[in-house]
């Protein structure tokens, strides 16, 4: 049986290509397509991880919650995409989180209804029913930034996903569809609807960091050289996502299956670089209340709480 | 009548007792370390957390979100899961033709649909009862066939001395004597139809119960998380006495 | 329209009833999905016309890839299968053969039975990681259910006077449980295994659609939520019938003298 | 053939020890209505080679009895001794044949009736070359292959009391063996049975409700009362041997059944009674 075992590995390091020892990171990332979760595919695409000595695991989930559980539980080391509010809950109930890097500040996220239909603006939106995802999502929040700041006195409904949404809006089920680049595109492109707002033009929406990338307090202190130098290739793959190289472009449009001049638009359009560069939590005084309202967390984090929480890594 | 009451009580302790021993043997291993208690919280947590999501989180409400979904499948799942059981029944080219059908889409993964549900039906009360209708009607009209045909060709045949009309001999032989039967169907159905709604509640994020859990997962609140799993797993033990009484209660004295 | 028309042609007068009930009810199916794509009552893109999705089954069946994710799900659902089978054997055993044990704890089982295994996903995580192990428990808890209650409820269903016949013969215990009990529990165990499969086949499905980054389900969720919906079908239709035809063999497999013994 | 068998060593004399001893056999059991007693100091013996027949009406313990003697029920009082030896549990020296169907569903007749041996450990090829002696013996040659749900239920039951042949008990324990089967099949097999006993000089020893059969196989008939059972008569059968069931229109036989019935009448007649005092019990 022993024999067999070490016939068995001996096999497998033949078999195995040249060990070069990358560390390596397990990470999960939410929703799977968008050009902000994408930077690490893109990084590994163009070599930037391998240079950096890194070797990334990604697992893709369907949510936030799912994103969060597996770091908390050790089983990853780093959640991509995880709602700020959810991870300000877990770490107020002790659990084993840390934020090491805004994932997103401000959405690009955007609103559209049908092209036959008469709502061109958020203006029009009066009386009619306008989608988020979920309850307690950043597109909640965001319809609701958009009807306070717009003393509107359109409906809230929630349609779950962008797929769901979009049939949900075609099918007049609601009036004001959501969707995240590149979902939609082809749509807008194809005339079957037309884009409403967007999510910066809540003001209160262009300041918050709603997603952030956290680690798991354990990995973080054993590895966090490690995670350091991560950050550093996660920035420098977001440069490179910025460059005029045109094959980022290319490894996009691949990857999420559309033509790439949609996925140039994606970017040019949707994402300025400033929405996914990690440095900074931004909207903390605007989240706050937002998540206690919301039954997030009981009370307020106090200053001393916030800043373990809050750990960016790998900042010059 | 000693001999009885034990004979009742002595299984019955011994299962709940397991049962607490478990729960006691839980949180004696997440308070001393363990057991993760971020992934799992201490059971006293949890006893703890059920005022707390009753109260702030309608669950009364909820629970009848659930119930009436349910509800509604049920109505379904008796209407056509037994109508196309006798049609089957009765028509009998039609049967042979699809009978295996229907017992090969018992077995297939029918929730896996929801997607093509929810572009059909969009994200409302209807997809849901729909999925649970979907997923517990080959049940029934195979229970219902299986009672109808199963009835003992000798209570037909008394029927027919008796020189009962088609419809009488349906309604007065066939079905009594099949009932029994199709209600074991509907039973069965019921449940494969209770799975599926309250998972589709929790794949969708909408509805009652199923969505309570969801939703209490990505607070990351874990005790109220489990409180509403311990929910759902009420709900099935209201249901499985509920439908366990009936089916004693239609079942011929042996 | 054309298509419909070749293929009732041949079904003329040769062909058993039975089978041109079947195929009247196919054309039917085919033709009313057909109508509901043409009438735009439907949301077009969603309900996408046969031809659109025929095209995407076969690009799919074209795709290298597609046999990878599908070797990864189908082990996972075998892993699953075996565990949960095996366990849920021995427990089943142990309900039907002591009154005393199936009193106090068949209750519990019949209670968690009908409970949506997809709610312990987020425990199963946190236990089995994000990877295969994960699906894997999905899988176990769905099917293990199952296979322990039929097999109690098989145990109990044996015929009392063959357990007589091995007791007059003398038989050991593991002669009676080889020779008699397993091979008299045949027929409700293989049911069992059939219901566990089926149940085994959503749980790693659904858990995959969750959180993974291959597998069927993982596909499956990726097409819906790019909203690439005549690929969608496509996996269902391969899925559904792969299911179909793992449980027919499995009924199969089960029942080689079944016919016989009816 | 090359099958010798344990019966040929015991000498067949009437006067010879008896093979199997009941020796004041008493049994209750605790129902909800109280102690009902089924079995009431019963005693009798079998010698080697006889064929002896208990009869009694329904609910008298006849099935009590058969499980008793085969040791498949203990916590009863008395004894019961094959060969000298205390029966604890089932004995080798007593092979059953029971009143229900009891063939293996999922195994061949040749596979059911290589059971026995197969338990006693026996190598494949010399237990199928014994099962297919008894095959032979009840007259199934042929259907070695097939399952019972392929025969009728008369030979099933051969295929049973192949089975329990096989296992060469000194006594053949019988339940009502051919209770299920129709009358014509009932007498056919009691002569299939009678070929057999007098081809292996087994010891046999039927519990039966049916006078004719009863009649028709045995040497004695022990009559039971009803309720409780306690041993009413024996009745010796004074019929020439070898018999076939061309004997039941005899003279002798009519006059041995009629002796039988007047007994069992009485006793038949009070389980009739009991009913229907549980039926006005019932209505009042």
């Amino acid at each position: 049986m022993k024999r067999l075992t070490i016939l068995v590995a001996a096999a497998l390091a033949l078999a195995a290509p040249p060990a070069w020892s990358a560390d390596q990171l397990k990470a999960t990332l939410g929703q799977r397509g968008n050009w902000d979760t994408a930077v690490i595919h893109l990084g590994t695409k163009a070599g930037i991880f391998k240079k950096h000595d890194l070797e990334i695991e990604t697992v893709y989930t369907s949510g936030s919650g799912e994103t969060l559980q597996p770091v908390i539980a050790g089983s990853v080391d780093l959640g991509f995409a995880v709602g700020t509010l959810g991870a300000m809950a877990a770490y107020a109930k002790g659990a084993p989180v840390r934020i090491i890097g805004a994932e997103a500040t401000g959405a690009a996220d955007y609103w559209y209804a049908k092209t036959s239909s008469p709502i061109k603006t958020l203006k029009d939106t009066d009386g009619h029913t306008i989608a988020f995802s979920t309850n307690g999502s950043s597109t909640q929040s965001i319809v609701r930034a958009f009807i306070s700041e717009n003393k509107l006195t359109a409906k809230p409904m929630s349609t779950g996903n962008p797929s769901a949404t979009l049939t949900a809006v075609m099918t007049d089920q609601v009036d004001v569809g959501w969707a995240s680049p590149p979902f939609g595109l082809k749509e807008i492109d194809a005339g079957q609807i037309r884009v409403v707002a967007k999510a910066t033009d809540a003001a209160i929406v262009r300041g918050q960091t709603i997603r952030v990338i956290v680690a798991n307090t354990d990995a973080l202190a054993k590895r966090r050289d490690v995670i350091a130098r991560f950050m550093q290739a996660y920035r420098e793959s977001i440069d490179y996502m910025y460059s005029d190289n045109p094959q980022v472009i290319k490894d996009y449009a691949e990857f999420v299956g559309v033509p790439e001049s949609v996925a140039k638009r994606v970017r040019d359009d949707f994402f300025p670089k400033a929405l996914i560069w990690p440095d900074e939590i931004k909207g903390i005084d605007t989240l706050m209340p937002e998540a206690v309202t919301l039954k997030f967390i009981p009370e307020p984090l106090t200053p001393a709480q916030l800043s373990e929480l809050i750990q960016i890594q790998g900042k010059k | 009548m000693t001999g009885r009451a034990t004979r009742t009580f002595v299984p019955f302790a011994l299962g709940f007792g397991t049962l607490v021993l478990f729960t006691l043997a839980l949180e004696a291993l997440i308070r001393a370390g363990l057991v993760n208690r971020f992934i799992v919280p201490l059971p006293s947590q949890i006893a703890g957390a059920f005022g707390r999501v009753i109260a702030e989180e309608d669950i009364p409400h909820r629970f009848l979100v659930t119930a009436r979904e349910s509800l509604w499948a049920a109505l379904l799942l008796a209407l056509f899961g037994i109508g196309f059981g006798v049609l089957l029944y009765r028509v009998r080219l039609l049967r042979e033709a699809t009978e295996t059908w229907v017992a090969a889409l018992a077995s297939a993964p029918t929730v896996l649909m929801y997607p093509l549900f929810l572009v059909i039906f969009g994200r409302s009360e209807t997809t849901i009862i729909m999925m649970g209708f979907v997923a517990g009607v080959p049940a029934v009209i195979l229970k219902t066939i299986e009672g109808l045909a199963g009835t003992r060709r000798v209570l037909i045949d008394v029927g027919r001395s008796f020189k009962l009309s088609e419809v009488q001999l349906f309604w007065k032989i066939l079905l009594p004597a099949a009932l029994p039967t199709i209600f074991v169907g509907l039973r069965l159905g019921m449940i494969f139809a209770l799975i599926n709604i309250v998972g589709v509640e929790f794949l969708i994020n909408f509805g009652g119960l199923g969505q309570l859990i969801n939703d209490l997962a990505e607070r990351y609140d874990l005790p109220g998380t489990y409180a509403a799993i311990c929910f759902v797993i009420l709900v099935s033990v209201v249901f499985f006495f509920l439908t366990d009484r009936i089916e004693r209660w239609l079942r011929p004295v042996a | 329209m054309a298509e419909t028309g070749r293929l009732i042609a041949p079904a003329a007068p040769p062909i058993a009833p039975v089978t041109l009930v079947r195929v009247a009810i196919i054309v039917f199916v085919l033709l009313f999905w057909e109508a509901i794509a043409r009438s735009g009552l439907l949301f077009r893109d969603v309900v996408p016309p046969l031809t659109v999705i025929g095209q995407a089954l076969i690009a799919l069946l074209a795709e290298t890839d597609y046999y990878r994710h599908l070797g990864v799900t189908a082990g996972e659902i075998a892993i699953a299968l075996g565990v949960g089978g095996v366990t849920g054997l021995a427990v089943g055993v142990l309900l039907g053969g002591s009154r005393l044990l199936a009193r106090a704890f068949e209750p519990y089982l019949y209670y968690l039975g009908p409970t949506p295994k997809i709610i312990f996903f987020p425990i199963m995580i946190m236990w089995f990681g994000v990877g295969p192990g994960s699906k894997i428990a999905m899988g176990v808890i769905s099917c293990f259910f199952p296979l322990a209650l039929s097999a109690a409820a098989g145990m109990r269903q044996i015929d009392q006077v063959l357990i007589k016949v091995g007791r007059s013969f003398r038989a050991g215990t593991w002669a009676m449980v080889t020779k008699i009990y397993l091979p008299a529990m045949r027929a409700p165990v293989v049911n069992g295994v059939r219901l566990g499969l089926g149940v085994a086949i959503i749980g790693t499905l659904l858990a995959e659609t969750k959180l993974s980054n291959r597998g069927v389900g993982f596909l499956i969720i990726n097409a819906y939520s790019t909203f690439n919906m005549p690929r969608m079908y496509a996996l269902l239709i391969v899925v559904f019938v792969l299911s179909i035809g793992a449980n027919a063999l499995i009924g199969r497999l089960g029942g080689v003298d079944q016919i016989k013994r009816a | 053939m090359a099958v010798t068998r344990l019966a040929d060593q015991v000498p067949r004399a009437q006067s010879a020890a008896p093979i199997l001893v009941v020796d004041d056999i008493v049994k209750s059991f605790e129902t909800p209505d109280g102690t009902v007693t089924a079995v009431d100091h019963i005693s009798f013996d079998v010698a080697p080679g006889e064929f002896l027949a208990v009869i009694g009406p329904s609910g008298c313990g006849k099935s009590t009895l058969f499980n008793i003697i085969g040791g498949l029920i203990e916590g009863y009082r008395g004894r019961v001794a094959v060969a000298g030896e205390t029966v604890r549990g089932p004995h080798a020296s007593i092979g059953m044949v029971f009143q229900e169907e009891s063939t293996f569903p999922w195994r061949t007749v040749v596979e059911n009736v290589a059971f026995p041996l197969e338990i006693a450990g026996m190598a494949k090829a010399q237990r199928i070359e014994r099962a297919r002696h008894f095959i032979d013996l009840v007259g199934l040659t042929g259907f070695e292959r097939r399952y019972p749900a392929e025969l009728s239920g008369g030979m099933r039951q051969r295929v049973a009391i192949a089975r329990t042949l096989a296992s060469e008990p000194k006594i053949l324990l019988m339940d009502e063996p051919f209770g299920a089967l129709d009358e014509q099949t009932r007498l056919l097999l009691g002569d299939k049975v009678l070929a057999i006993q007098h081809q292996l000089k087994q010891t046999c020893l039927l519990i039966t409700h049916n006078i004719t059969e009863a009649v028709q196989l045995a040497d004695r008939v022990l009559v039971m009362t009803y309720r409780p059972g306690k041993v009413k008569r024996m009745v010796a059968i004074e019929l020439p041997r070898p018999r076939s069931s061309e004997i039941v229109s005899s003279d002798a036989f009519g006059r041995s059944v009629a002796q039988i019935w007047g007994d069992l009448r009485e006793e038949a007649s009070r389980g009739m009674r009991d009913d229907e005092r549980h039926i006005a019990e019932h209505l009042s």
